[in-house]
């Protein structure tokens, strides 16, 4: 498996929990922690990211950049 | 008599209702009420807020540039009424969420932790009947008898056994109220 | 970024930083973010002009980063006759809801797609008026409850849930008219590509493109997001099948 | 007898009353600030009886109503400013075929898309004819969400006794608010439809509805029955509240919302003791010349007040003739004045 | 009458005896005259309230012996809406020409349909704005002159010619829809049955009911009424095609 | 140098005065008595270039004038009565986004579906405002066909200097009648586009089009930058024309159709020995106060002219101000009056 | 062939000659008389009517009236 | 010199043309001119009729109320307008299809047997061109040549072939004129 990461732009986060439900390697979380706007943000809290870009695909408000790691090459 | 008031706060927050109710109270009293919503595409969240006027006389201007008593859920309210509030009035907020009370000191302030108290009550839903609790302390418009059957009119029927719940928050109310004026 | 990684997604550049003003969850996000993808990797951005509706996206002008024009409620692809017309060189594309389209809009739309007008048409239907909260619409399902059907939409007064798509699709010079989803991941991919399609089509001036999302509205369904997607896979999906309705035959 | 007394939301009031005036059917588009209308008769028509239909459009809509009102039937709809805009060719139709109808401009600030926030800004749409050709609509402009009850009763009542389209005239504020309302609770009498069209039946005449007269000569007999009903509704329907105009010595015009604005703004003028009264029409067709021409005679300027950029100042400055001043004060976009901001205005360029 | 003799054909009596302003030989006078026929036949004469649009059949109310309303152009279908929900047990129709029910009036057309409105519809379509003299309509055949396209229709810019019939038959909850000419006897015949048909369909409730008429416009094509029959069949009928485009399911 | 003259019909006239003032594109839908605006483009628009379209219906064409005018073209429609009414809603839109396009209004008598004969009913529709909102359309009233071609040009001037739509109110008479029509042989300059959504180019900003602004702080200084303009209109661009008015004892003012017939009744009326003059509102909108205002202090007593119930007076009455008598002679339905009907007024009712 | 005879109600005739590309029997002409409003007539010239009513249901203007001679009963 | 006259008859007999032939022929000589034509459903048949104005000086009313001239094609027209002819007028009219001719004594009467020669000269469509030529004997306000002139300018190109059959109905009409006169 690829690895990834993924970054929050969290102040455009609305809390949909859509992403969450997106992620095939179920790595994202619902956290207690709050934006300005009151919502609960989301974390890779399992950190098994691949980087398969399906949660960023589904964000309704572009909250998330993907990263995954080089193929050697 | 005559209470010209805003209630204001977070869409969400039952800004409205706590309106809503004082206006049915008054009305039971054979008082004159005008309530008067903010509105917009509140849909998406945002601010909103109520004017309402409780007088023994009719209303004329529904819409009003002072008040003798603001009721300021968040900070984003408080900021914008507290100016409005006449000298003497009273001014009421929520301090578990605003953090920056009121600056004026011709005021009476009266800051509760109704957020805090909702949760403890295991419903944060019923922040805004605290309020109105304390506000009734406060200000005493109505009978808390009288606040009481208002909310029964204005909750829907199929709501009607949260009653009790509710009831309890607006007695809490009243309680943090007293302890805060003394 | 961290060493020996490469970017996979980012926000798309035509997507304009600010906060939207839609409920959590809501398709339009997702289209309006898919939309600037497509204008970002055609390069088009300088040379398309966007008519937004009167609905839930009539804001939409402030989110992508390109020219446009609000319409008045219906009347978007009215709009987007005049102006395709006086510059058949740019692209030109409305966004609208199902009131909009199919409601007060129908003799718009019918007689832009009639006259094969070379725009795109973008159409979320969400089966309720979301901005005015949450009224009937035409593509309201059967039985469905909005705050002017308290009771459930009944077919013999009401009328039926209106298939626009297929009508349209009777049109000869409709050409590309396809029915699409957000609601997960396979989805929103292939929703690009039927996005980028119609612009292409566009391109080769080969006229009239209609993409429908089947969309969503958790506010006024009263859903969560969650919720609001599967039951638009329960109830929406049956009625209104995913996929090309029409096709251009090449 | 009282009867029972409630609060309610100015377009709930209007939906309720109209249910209990017997409408029998309502067509109607949603749109902001008015969509409580359709809403309130959509959960409470299928228990009470009536018809309800939410039409495809404004444009479908006037037309049902058209419809429903041609076949004798006592109908309703509701909009606000850029639906009325749109309804502005089935009135000009409904007013020349005179089909008694009751409409409501729940009005939101234009042009355009604007806001949805409240504003006066159809008044002269309203009152001099937004559609074409000569016609005029009976307009009421209520004050109150009593008023906002009270006047789809009359708005019926006076639709039917001389065949003309009625709109209400307000607002957003006034639809949104809440105030008690004292609810009446009865129906009104079935009017008189032997003109309608409602399938021969056992009549020996046709009836056929239409505005169309190809001969001139025919078309213009119909004018001038028009125009003569007008006159008569003129002569009979002025409507007009006055306070404090005894002894004022300044006089505030201002219909609906802004004048129960300007009734505040008035007691604080008065308690620091400048002598101002207030005309409120009520009727804005007929405009109530009767009433506010006397009052010309005796004031020494007047301030019209509105929510809009002067509208119906030009028929308060057609009554007055040049007598006397009249200043303007107006906000736009869906800003409402305070009191205390037309006390200002009066101070400064008034007094 | 001669002794021994019996009638066969008189003029129907709902068929009021003035003179009609339409132009010899057109179409609108043979629809009028099988109206009244039917009327008579089922004794609904005081039972019918007809509408009439703004095209050439404005005035039909002066010539059919029925109450009826005016509509204003293109809103025929939503007056009928509002007469028919008021008076259920009434027998309601409208008559319309191709630019009031198929250009300005497509949104009424298209949604009154789709409630299935208990109304027949009798619809001219004679491929022509006529009262005004003569514009392209609608359903103006692909290369056919009129005053706005003379240089014939060109499909690329104005369209192609609508077969609103066909779109209407694919909403569920239109009942019956047929495509009729009075261009002959056997067609008179038919056409006369298809009427009839949709009056009793109505009596019975089944909603929504169209009558076409692939009719024709001698002054504006600029043809006699006999050349107008004969380019009727030549060049309306393989477009419109005759029959029933959807029949009840019984 | 004269231009080429040539014989046209008022529609014609508009038609081809569109064609040489650089039209970019038109867009309408058929109505008598104007159909030969679109018919006339049909035949030459694809010979000498341009775009023109025929739309499903009158509410589609004002949006598509929109659109286009939005996207920076020079862009026109024309209807009759009841398709201006339907045109309201787009209307107010246009006005609120500050897009300049061209409207002609060939107004025949109404309401409703009326008559195909000509009026002026539609005047108070035109001047305040038959949309909703407060806005104005800048409004031309021709009194003859070479006015018709001229004020095509003037109207799309205007239009563009002032990003506000513009409208030729005329009517059956004008549109059907021939006179002969000097042409212009010149293109109007480009106007100023840099506002208008045509894509972004090399543009730094984006340009949106709209007439929204929900926050009722910003809509309010739109409505007060509109206003602002609309007085800068008021302040530069008032027209009439006087004829016999410096000697006049009595004044008649008409506009349009009805000016020239009141000429040919002042003039029997001069013969007679009658001092009578003329006032002709050329802009309608804005009404000429400036040239009718300095006359009001001079003449005895105003005859206002009109083919409808009394609208403008309503106009010559706010500029009057109670100054001197102002009688009305109007004729409805399509009936138009002759001059010797108009001189008999005067005789009864006037000297 | 059954024996048939026609009536035309001359002033609502319009001469658009429908009525004689209708009859079967091609039995009727058009003459050179005219009505008020200037149209030419048209006639049973041959008297070879069989009251088939072809012509009478063609006609918009419903000018004809059509009899037959009753069956032998 | 002004000329007010109508011309008048029923729609397809080409009385609008008439004066549209007289028009430009006023305009070819330099005078003002004016042609109000009635308008309407005239699609189906009906009467039809304009009014036209050729002066040295501009036209104001193109709404007449009297006429210098009534030429009248068929019997309704001459009904309806033969009282607005000025005392003195010419009244010129179609005798084959008008049976009651006018009966003022006040005016000049020409009745001209157009539809009669028209029928002689194989094109019962020159009526009105028979009758034109009679009017420009009667009245004289152009040139012949100009008229002539004018024709070309009126008949669209594809049918200038037909130009000199129509003179001649003019010349004809000309010629007739002036033995009704005599
Ligand atoms: C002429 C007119 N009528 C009605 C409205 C009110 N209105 C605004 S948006 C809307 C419908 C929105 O529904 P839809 O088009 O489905 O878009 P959504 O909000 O669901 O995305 C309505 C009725 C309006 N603005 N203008
Ligand atoms: C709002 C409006 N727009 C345009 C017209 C002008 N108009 C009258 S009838 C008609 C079209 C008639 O064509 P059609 O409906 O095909 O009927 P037909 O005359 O061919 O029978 C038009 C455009 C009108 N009366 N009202
Ligand atoms: S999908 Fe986007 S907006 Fe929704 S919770 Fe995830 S990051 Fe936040
Ligand atoms: S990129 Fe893929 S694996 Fe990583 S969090 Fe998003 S959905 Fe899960
Ligand atoms: S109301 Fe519905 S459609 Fe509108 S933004 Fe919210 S969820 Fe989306
Ligand atoms: S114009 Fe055409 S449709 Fe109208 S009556 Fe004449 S022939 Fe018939
Ligand atoms: S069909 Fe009728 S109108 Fe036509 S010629 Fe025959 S009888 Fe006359
Ligand atoms: S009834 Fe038949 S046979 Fe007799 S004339 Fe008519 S068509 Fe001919
Ligand atoms: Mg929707
Ligand atoms: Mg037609």
């Amino acid at each position: 498996m690829a690895k990834g990461y993924i970054e929050f732009d969290y102040e455009f986060c609305k809390g949909c929990e859509l992403c969450i439900q997106a992620c095939p390697v179920n790595t994202l979380v619902l956290t207690t922690k709050m934006n300005k706007k009151g919502y609960r943000l989301v974390e890779d809290a399992e950190g098994k990211c691949t980087g398969c870009a399906s949660c960023a695909l589904v964000c309704p408000d572009a909250v998330i950049t993907v990263y995954r790691q080089k193929k050697a090459s | 008599m005559k209470e010209e008031i805003v209630f204001a706060g977070f869409g969400g927050q039952g800004v409205l209702t706590m309106g809503l109710i004082l206006s049915y109270a008054g009305m039971i009293e054979g008082k004159e009420i005008c309530w008067m919503p903010s509105y917009g595409p509140e849909m998406r969240g945002g601010t909103a807020n109520c004017q309402v006027t409780v007088s023994d006389d009719k209303v004329s201007s529904p819409i009003l540039s002072q008040y003798d008593t603001v009721v300021a859920l968040n900070q984003p309210s408080l900021d914008k009424f507290e100016d409005k509030l006449k000298s003497g009035g009273v001014l009421i907020w929520e301090s578990t969420n605003i953090s920056k009370g009121p600056s004026r000191k011709d005021i009476t302030s009266i800051g509760i932790p109704a957020a805090e108290e909702a949760v403890k009550m295991d419903n944060p839903k019923v922040l805004n009947m605290i309020v109105l609790g304390a506000y009734l302390e406060a200000k005493g418009v109505v009978k808390f008898d009288t606040l009481k059957a208002a909310l029964k009119k204005v909750l829907p029927e199929r709501h009607h056994h949260m009653l009790p719940l509710n009831e309890k928050a607006m007695e809490k109310g009243v309680e943090l109220a007293k302890a805060a004026k003394s | 970024m961290k060493e020996g990684y490469e970017l996979i997604y980012e926000r798309p550049k035509s997507l304009i930083k600010v906060h939207n003003h839609y409920c959590p969850g809501c398709t339009h996000g997702v289209v309006h973010k898919l939309l600037a993808e497509v204008i970002d990797e055609l390069g088009i951005e300088n040379e398309t002009i966007g008519v937004a509706p009167v609905g839930c996206a009539v804001l939409a002008y402030d989110y992508i980063d390109v020219d446009w024009q609000e319409a008045a409620h219906g009347r978007a692809q009215a709009l987007a006759t005049g102006i395709k017309r006086m510059h058949p060189d740019k692209y030109v594309f409305t966004y609208q809801g199902d009131g909009d389209l199919a409601a007060i809009g129908t003799a718009e739309t019918v007689h832009a797609a009639n006259r094969g007008e070379n725009i795109l048409v973008v159409f979320i239907n969400n089966a309720i008026y979301g901005m005015t909260g949450g009224q009937m619409a035409p593509t309201t399902l059967e039985g469905q409850k909005t705050s002017t059907s308290p009771y459930g939409r009944v077919i013999d007064d009401m009328g039926a849930p209106v298939k626009i798509a297929d009508m349209l699709a009777l049109l000869p010079k409709t050409y590309y008219i396809t029915r699409q989803t957000v609601a997960d991941v396979k989805g929103v991919r292939a929703a690009k590509k039927a996005l980028k399609k119609a612009f292409e089509y566009q391109k080769a001036g080969k006229g009239y493109c209609l993409v429908e999302f089947v969309a969503n509205c958790p506010s006024n369904w009263k859903m969560t997001p969650i919720q609001s997607f599967e039951w638009t896979k329960e109830n929406m999906f049956p009625y209104y099948p995913l996929g090309d309705v029409k096709t251009p035959e090449e | 007898m009282l009867g029972e007394v409630v609060i309610m939301k100015g377009n709930e009031a209007m939906a309720e009353a109209a249910i209990r005036a017997g409408m029998d059917g309502y067509f109607g588009y949603p749109i902001t600030p008015q969509s409580e209308v359709i809403e309130y008769l959509a959960r409470e028509v299928p228990k009470r009886g009536g018809v309800l239909l939410q039409a495809e459009s404004e444009v479908a809509a006037i037309n049902m109503i058209y419809g429903a009102g041609g076949a004798g039937a006592r109908v309703m709809t509701t909009s606000s400013s850029p639906g009325i805009s749109l309804m502005q060719e089935g009135l000009s139709y409904i007013a020349g075929a005179e089909i008694p109808c009751l409409l409501a401009n729940v009005n939101r600030a234009g042009p355009g898309l604007g806001t949805i926030q409240p504003g006066q800004c159809d008044y002269l749409q309203t009152v001099k004819g937004g559609g074409h050709g000569d016609y005029h609509l009976i307009a009421l402009a209520p004050a109150s969400v009593q008023e906002m009850f009270d006047f789809v009763y009359l708005g019926f009542e006076l639709a039917e006794k001389y065949r003309n389209p009625a709109i209400i005239l307000t607002d957003g504020a006034l639809g949104q608010m809440m105030e008690k309302v004292e609810l009446k609770d009865e129906k009104l009498p079935k009017p008189d439809i032997s003109w309608a069209s409602t399938g021969k039946g056992k009549r020996k005449e046709r009836n056929v509805i239409t505005s169309l007269y190809l001969q001139p000569e025919k078309m213009e007999v119909i004018n001038h029955n028009l125009q003569k009903k007008y006159k008569e509704i003129e002569e009979n329907e002025q409507r007009w509240e006055t306070i404090n105009t005894d002894d004022a010595e300044y006089l505030i015009t201002a219909f609906g919302l802004s004048a129960r604005i300007a009734q505040k703004a008035m007691d604080i003028l008065r308690e620091e003791g400048h002598k101002v009264g207030l005309f409120r029409p009520i009727s804005v067709w007929p405009f109530p010349k009767k009433g506010l021409s006397p009052l010309l005679d005796k004031v020494k300027a007047v301030v019209d007040i509105e929510l809009n950029a002067g509208q119906m100042i030009e028929d308060v400055e057609l009554v007055n003739r040049g007598r006397v001043p009249v200043k303007f004060y107006g906000r736009m976009g869906g800003m409402i004045f305070s009191p205390d901001e037309l006390v200002d205005f009066f101070k400064k360029e008034v007094l």
